[in-house]
């Protein structure tokens, strides 16, 4: 591996992550700009204009704030709790592609450069799932080192409902693999870019409606927004399992469930929206202006998706514990087998015909 | 004695003697009672030297980077295994079995086996390692108990292990795929084993029943070159190996039955602990039945 | 449409099995409609099947996947090594050619009607849901049987089938006689399916590539290999492996020694009787004849020997149902019979009329499956308004009760009679128009035999058609009369039946448990609910022998023509599809018969039956004149005797007691049977019980005592219950013994 | 048939590192008292095993060593349900998790072979000072029975 690619790769890290973390201080200026929209009120609007200097000041508060570690916590698993939800929320985006990458990537003298920070992962959702699946570390670690009723319960409910809708998501998202015959995000997208009717593109939401919508409910669920944030529960649990947090602490809690949620966004785009796919752009079509256009669409669609998110949360109320298991056990998982199986069946049925 | 050189012979037993001893300091006592600090460091050291006595023999592969990936995920895996099964607390015991578990995925990914690390990763540390942190937080909230702080025969157990992993360690290294011509063929040598092809070894009967062609690799593979993986192995678990398949998903669903047989809340089988037990007892038991 | 139907055929078996599943696991919470998804599932597979019937050309074969290969290695692929190279392949591979599509298509067509029928006769019975399931279980096994292209997935599925009997014919597993005559043909087939299982494993040790499929067996080449090959008293393997087979066809389609199960088989649900009983599995065996007839045609004598045993059965069947006086067991041993004429024109397929006599049977086959069906069913729907009685002397005259039934009853009787234009007509005169041939058959070795067989057979045709006439007339003509506890005749039947397991229900019919009975609280302890019908459609029959009938139906026959509640025509939904079959029995004899020759050249585009011999065959006057006239006498002899109650039988019957004596009891084969297996087998068993609990089990004792002695006090303590020791030992040995195995080896 | 980018020192790797999880794992399991621990313990050596068949997989450039790890891995996940609820079944009976509170399955009339009696006593970790002592005020509900600690008990 030449050097020049290590350094490539290494400035695709760090844009984004840098851009990524920046976002997330002004998706919670956006959001708190869409709770006060719809409980009808005005929303932070002193530190700047419109409120747009919120975020630093946000940031500056949760650094200078004082770092309190209370006692009888379990001091080396209080601290790596927070350590691991913003590792694993970061490391996520390795093989999520913003871009075309892969066989569609543009060009430089011959060498493609690729909008991923690591290209031709043989595993691209496989992967995404198995970091997903490290983050419950997470929370039942804080919960369980805060040493405190609230925590332990917040973080024993938050991880028992990610292990369980980890399992709806991942069946869902299998329909679409089957049908692109890769686990690559960029087989999948250019998957649905290559077939189609006509006019209406092959997206993953037309042809895998029953998945889209159990993959959007579990990624709902995965990600501990609103009908789902049992784990949090203000009202109900002082904040769940990073009640003993403060400071940057908890910050980096805030952090990582911001990052999932452009991470569950990007995948939702990608396998179910069709990724860069827009009427004018193809995948034969690997022009520089192409690529950007592509950037664009897809971080165009992640932003519809990361609003609808933020939307739903103050649509619908929060569900009970049994409600929830409930869904994952008794709707969710058989619904997402039925879609695997009746998705195998056609495509034994026309094999060799589309 | 002719198998091993003395050199390696004294390495082995110098393994098996240090981390005897240094496991041993390590473990809890028998009978529960504190260790004091000083020998925990002792024990400390005595079994980081045993563990770095086995890289020797490791052979660096590939390079640089792959070296530097190499060494840090075994003695990242090495060192997690001792501390997993010293730790006092069952919840760093869990912990740690976690890093072992990270650290053979990323082994996995440097054999090329980058489902397998995938997998291992989604059902182990996702999933097996978090319920088992389910039980034991839920069983022992408070504290550690009498049998987590004392071990059972603490130095018999550790000779045991440690004659194992000399055994197998001199079994592993002795000569077989570097030996010469004149020398006599060891039956027992993991090399000799390994070195002879499939289809005339000693498990050629089972290797030409087993396998056909698409359970092999396409081609040898080119110095540097990553084989298609995961639509090779699918393609050999629905052909060659359907039934494996089948046999794993019936495994899997009885399992599911049966845990569920067993872990579902039943009336007390003593009927004169009815009222007592009732109530303490179904805490603990619904989360089980859930995860 | 019809080429991606033929590369999913594997849909027709599955669509019943999936209608049965969900019948099944619907379960009550499906209200009694579980016969939909059942009746969709089949009817579905019906309409695909007809649609490819349409649409083929050729033969196809399709493999829909691999479940377990194991071939061998390039070293062993030798294809000339025989047994001593290896290789297993298991692949689920189904074909579609003239045999298979004409199987399929007239076994969902007729599983279909059956099943509407079911749905209506079956009503209110607790295990309703189980019932359909079966029913779907035994439509895919059937249609796998006839549709797989190979010869272990045959096999499997004709076990399939034979479970699906079992089930069915003890459906009312609390009812003894149902249980033991389920159990009974469980046996009986199992002593064919092991004939065909040996065949089935010579076929795979002997074949070439040990391949079983039917593209590999059913050739030129493979027949001469195998004939070639000397096995076991200097007959050839293909010898035994038809005879073999034979001997397992014999089994399913109860020929002669092995027919015994199917009259008993009658305790079952009349549907079941008229859908595997009679028109589809029981019919297994011919078609495995057929498919394997390539194989058969090179060994005359065996083929000699299927005429004969086919000849021998139809004409015992044929004289035991003379005297019967149950109209469900009539029927069943004229199914034994008709399959004795298809095994009949099996065996005439020598020389160059090979072709044409396999083609004669699998059309009897076809439309056999007709009118028996229709006859089944039409004696069902009897039961129905009888109340479960189905003994004919207990009721007659029905005709102006029952218009519909009586009416497609007397057209299923002229079709198995073999009258012109009726369906039967046309098949049978082409089995006797080849049985015929092959005794004129100059290059046929013993054609005396066959001349011989065609008289049989013929007379047999005036036997079947003088008890078929027997049966109609006297359950519909004569002088009206219904079932009453109080007839004389009601209570005779115990004696006559009584070597029958159905002795202690005869006076209640063979579908229903006695009321008040224990049986009948056993069975609905285990069903777990009450069977209506009983109660409310037939209280002549609730009122048990012992209790007078209080309800006073059963007095004066002639007075209550007109009772709402007993006697009545059964509903449409048992009707209608009576109706269907009974337009099948007149039709597809003329539709697919002779006069069109559709049906030949459907059955000629099966591949192995190319190479069978054919020649030109014109129509023969004179066996369509003979066996017509055959018919016309038998006919005329029971309507003589039987229309209006005349004393002749009776005086028939005196003037030869001892026949009639032993056609009234089937000829003593039961009894036969018990005496010359059932006993010895028993004094071996007495034999082996007694060595097994003196010899061998002190022998055990002795070896047990050792040890016992050795491990008492030195190795009991190793077992503390503790599972780390026994781990520390597990360890320590391994360990060591690597050890060992380094520093000493 | 072997991997030329993969020679048998590579392969030794992997079997020296899964042979020390195996044995590592073994010791865990013979030492341990927690039924936990024990289990992980034994995941642990199955852990070895899985690198072990990985390792041959490569070397020998076929995919039956990956297979089998499917398998195992199934086998544990399969194992890992069952135990589960048998521990919890378990310590539903004794509320403990100690092994050596189960050697019922020994030989009839041999003693037990791990006498606690020689135990240090349980000092529990200290609580939060913090927790307030509130006075005891209104009727003192009835208690419940003791919970059945120890099975001799």
């Amino acid at each position: 591996m030449a050097t020049w690619q290590i350094a490539v790769i290494l400035v695709k890290i760090f844009l984004i992550v840098g851009l990524f973390q920046g976002a997330v201080a002004y998706m919670i200026l956006l959001e708190r700009k869409i709770a006060a929209w719809a409980q009808d009120r005005i929303g932070p609007n002193r530190c700047g204009p419109l409120g747009l200097l919120q975020p630093l000041a946000d940031g500056a508060k949760m650094l200078l704030k004082e770092d309190v570690i209370p006692g009888y916590v379990n001091k080396p698993l209080y601290i790596l709790a927070p350590a691991i939800a913003i590792v694993m929320a970061t490391i996520g985006f390795a093989v999520v592609p913003f871009g075309p990458a892969g066989l569609d990537a543009p060009t430089v003298n011959g060498n493609p450069i690729h909008f991923q920070i690591a290209p031709n992962v043989d595993i691209g959702i496989l992967y995404v799932f198995a970091i997903g699946s490290l983050a419950v570390y997470a929370v039942i670690l804080g919960g369980y080192a805060s040493n405190n009723k609230y925590s332990f319960l917040g973080g024993l409910r938050n991880s028992a409902q990610i292990i369980s809708y980890e399992i709806p998501l991942g069946l869902s998202v299998l329909g679409m693999v089957m049908l692109a015959r890769s686990l690559e995000l960029n087989d999948v997208m250019s998957w649905q870019d290559r077939n189609g009717l006509g006019p209406i593109p092959a997206w993953g939401v037309f042809v895998q409606p029953l998945a889209f919508l159990i993959f959007l409910v579990s990624a709902f669920a995965e990600t501990n927004r609103l009908p789902f944030d049992l784990a949090e529960a203000e009202q109900e649990l002082v904040g769940g399992f990073h009640t003993e947090y403060s400071a940057m602490k908890f910050g980096m809690f805030f952090l990582g469930e911001y990052l999932h949620v452009i991470t569950v966004s990007f995948l939702t785009v990608i396998l179910f929206f069709g990724g860069w796919d827009a009427p004018f752009l193809g995948v034969e079509d690997t022009s520089w202006i192409a690529a950007v256009l592509k950037v664009g669409v897809i971080f165009f669609k992640v932003t519809l998706m990361v609003i609808f998110i933020m939307w739903i949360r103050w649509t619908l109320p929060r569900f009970r514990y049994d409600q929830l298991m409930n869904l994952a056990w008794k709707a969710l998982i058989p619904l997402a087998l039925l879609n695997l199986v009746v998705t195998m069946v056609l495509i034994q049925l026309f094999r060799g015909v589309g | 004695m002719t198998l091993l050189d003395s050199r390696d012979l004294a390495l082995i037993a110098a393994i098996v003697a240090l981390g005897w001893v240094g496991i041993w300091l390590l473990l809890p006592h028998r009978h529960g009672g504190v260790k004091t600090a000083r020998a925990y460091r002792v024990g400390a050291l005595l079994s980081a030297i045993a563990v770095l006595l086995v890289l020797p023999y490791l052979t660096p592969p590939g390079d640089l980077l792959a070296r530097l990936f190499f060494y840090s995920f075994s003695l990242l895996a090495l060192l997690g295994a001792v501390l997993m099964i010293t730790a006092r607390n069952p919840v760093n015991s869990a912990l740690w079995f976690a890093v072992v578990v990270l650290s053979s995925s990323g082994l996995f990914l440097l054999a090329g086996a980058q489902f397998l690390a995938a997998g291992t990763v989604i059902v182990y540390a996702g999933a097996i390692i978090v319920t088992f942190l389910f039980v034991i937080m839920l069983a022992q909230s408070h504290g550690q108990a009498i049998y987590d702080r004392s071990a059972r025969r603490p130095l018999a157990a550790s000779l045991t292990g440690m004659l194992l992993l000399g055994a197998l360690i001199s079994a592993i290294i002795a000569p077989g795929a570097t030996r010469k011509d004149g020398d006599p063929a060891p039956i027992y040598s993991v090399g000799a084993i390994a070195d002879q092809p499939p289809a005339d070894g000693p498990i050629a009967a089972v290797t030409a029943q087993a396998l056909t062609e698409t359970s092999r690799l396409p081609r040898p593979l080119e110095q540097g070159e990553t084989p298609a993986h995961v639509a090779g192995l699918g393609a050999t678990l629905f052909t060659d190996h359907l039934l494996t398949v089948q046999v794993v998903g019936l495994l899997l669903f009885v399992a599911l039955i049966g845990a569920v047989a067993i872990a579902t809340p039943k009336a007390p089988i003593r009927p004169d602990r009815s009222t007592a037990s009732s109530s303490p007892g179904s805490a603990t038991t619904n989360p089980g039945g859930v995860s | 449409m019809a080429e991606s139907l033929i590369r999913n055929v594997w849909l027709i078996p599955l669509l019943p099995l999936l209608g049965g599943l969900i019948a099944i696991l619907g379960g009550r919470r499906l209200n009694g409609w579980n016969h939909i998804p059942v009746v969709a599932g089949i009817g579905l597979s019906f309409l695909l099947s007809a649609i490819i019937l349409l649409g083929m050309e050729g033969a196809h074969e399709t493999e829909a996947y691999s479940w377990i290969g194991i071939a061998p290695t390039s070293s062993a692929a030798d294809p000339s090594s025989g047994p001593n190279g290896w290789s297993l392949v298991v692949p689920v591979e189904f074909r579609v050619d003239g045999l298979t599509i004409m199987m399929l298509t007239m076994v969902t067509f007729v599983a279909a009607l059956v099943a509407v029928f079911a749905a209506g006769y079956m009503v209110g019975d607790p295990g309703y849901p189980r019932f359909f399931f079966v029913f779907g279980l035994f439509v895919f096994s059937m249609t796998g049987l006839v549709s797989s292209s190979n010869f272990l997935l045959t096999y499997a599925f004709w076990e399939g089938v034979g479970v699906c009997s079992y089930l069915l014919i003890g459906f009312w597993y609390a009812k003894p006689a149902a249980a033991e005559a389920a159990k009974k043909a469980f046996l009986v087939n199992r002593v064919g399916d092991f004939g065909f299982a040996i065949a089935l494993f010579l076929l795979w040790t002997y074949a070439p590539n040990h391949d079983l499929s039917y593209a590999n067996i059913l050739t030129i080449e493979t027949r001469d290999a195998l004939a070639n090959t000397e096995l076991l008293f200097g007959q050839s393997a293909l010898f035994w492996i038809v005879a073999l087979l034979f001997w397992g066809a014999t089994a399913k389609s109860a020929q002669i020694p092995l027919y015994v199960w199917l009259p008993d088989a009658m305790e079952g649900p009349t549907p079941v009787s008229a859908l595997i009983h009679a028109a589809t599995m029981v019919t297994a065996g011919v078609y495995l004849l057929a498919r394997t007839s390539l194989l058969l045609a090179a060994e005359p004598a065996l083929q000699m020997v299927v005429a004969v045993i086919g000849c021998a059965t139809a004409l015992l069947a044929a004289l035991i149902a003379l005297t019967q006086t149950d109209l469900k067991r009539v029927l069943a041993y004229s199914t034994v019979s008709q399959i004795g004429f298809m095994f009949m024109g099996i065996g005439a397929g020598v020389g160059h009329i090979a072709q044409f006599a396999i083609i004669g049977a699998l059309f009897h086959l076809f439309t056999h499956a007709f009118f028996k069906a229709l006859l089944f069913l039409g004696s069902g729907s009897v039961m129905h308004a009888m109340g479960g009685v189905i003994d004919m002397r207990r009721f007659s005259g029905l005709r102006h009760r029952m218009p519909y039934t009586c009416w497609t009853f007397a057209i299923g009787a002229l079709a198995l009679c073999g009258l012109p234009p009726f369906a039967g007509f046309w098949s049978k005169d082409e089995i006797l128009a080849s049985l015929k041939a092959a005794g004129h058959d100059e290059h046929v070795a013993s054609g005396g035999v066959y001349t011989g067989i065609y008289w049989v057979a013929t007379f047999t045709a005036l036997l079947t058609a003088f008890y078929t006439g027997r049966a109609f007339f006297l359950t519909f003509f004569g002088p009206e009369k219904l079932p009453s506890p109080d007839d004389p005749e009601a209570l005779g039947a115990d004696d006559h039946h009584g070597a029958h397991a159905s002795s202690d229900h005869a006076a209640l019919g063979v579908d229903t448990p006695a009321p008040d009975s224990p049986e009948l609280s056993r069975y609905e302890a285990a069903m777990g609910s009450h069977r209506p019908e009983v109660g409310s459609h037939a209280p002549g029959a609730s009122a048990t022998p012992h209790e007078p009938a209080s309800h006073g139906h059963g007095h004066d026959d002639g007075h209550h023509g007109h009772d709402s509640h007993f006697g009545h025509e059964s509903p449409p939904i048992m009707t209608v599809p009576l109706m269907v079959l009974a337009a099948g029995a007149v039709l597809v004899g003329i539709l697919f018969g002779p006069p069109t020759h559709w049906f030949g050249h459907l059955i000629e585009e099966t591949p192995s039956f190319e190479l069978l011999g054919h020649g030109e065959h014109a129509f023969d006057w004179g066996t369509a004149v003979s066996g017509t006239l055959a018919g016309l006498i038998g006919l005329g002899l029971a309507a003589l005797m039987y229309a209006r109650r005349t004393e002749i039988p009776a005086r028939i019957s005196a003037l030869v007691p001892p026949l009639a004596k032993a056609s009234w009891n089937k000829f003593y084969v039961d009894e036969i049977y018990a005496l010359l297996i059932v006993t010895p087998t028993r004094l071996v068993a007495t034999a082996c019980r007694y060595f097994d609990v003196y010899v061998v089990d002190g022998l055990v004792r002795l070896v047990a005592f050792v040890p016992r002695l050795i491990g008492g006090d030195a190795l009991r303590p190793i077992q503390n219950g503790l599972i780390q020791s026994y781990a520390v030992m597990t360890a320590m040995g391994v360990a060591l013994l690597l050890i060992v195995l380094m520093f000493v080896g | 048939m072997t991997d030329p980018s993969f020679p048998f020192e590579y392969l030794s790797n992997y079997l020296i590192i899964g042979a020390a999880l195996m044995a590592l794992g073994m010791l865990g399991f013979l030492s341990r008292r927690n039924l936990i621990v024990m289990f992980l313990s034994a995941e642990m050596m199955l852990q070895g095993v899985a690198l072990t068949l990985v390792g041959f997989s490569r070397y020998h450039g076929n995919w039956t060593g990956q297979v089998f790890t499917i398998v195992m891995l199934t086998v544990a996940a399969s194992e890992a349900a069952l135990a589960l609820a048998l521990i919890l079944v378990l310590f539903h009976r004794i509320r403990s998790l100690d092994v050596t509170l189960w050697q019922d399955l020994r030989e009839t009339g041999l003693p037990e072979s791990v006498d606690t009696s020689g135990a240090e006593p349980y000092e529990p970790v200290p609580g939060p000072e913090s927790y307030p002592h509130l006075t005891p005020s209104g009727v003192e509900p009835p208690h419940p029975r003791q919970p059945w600690e120890q099975r001799r008990g």
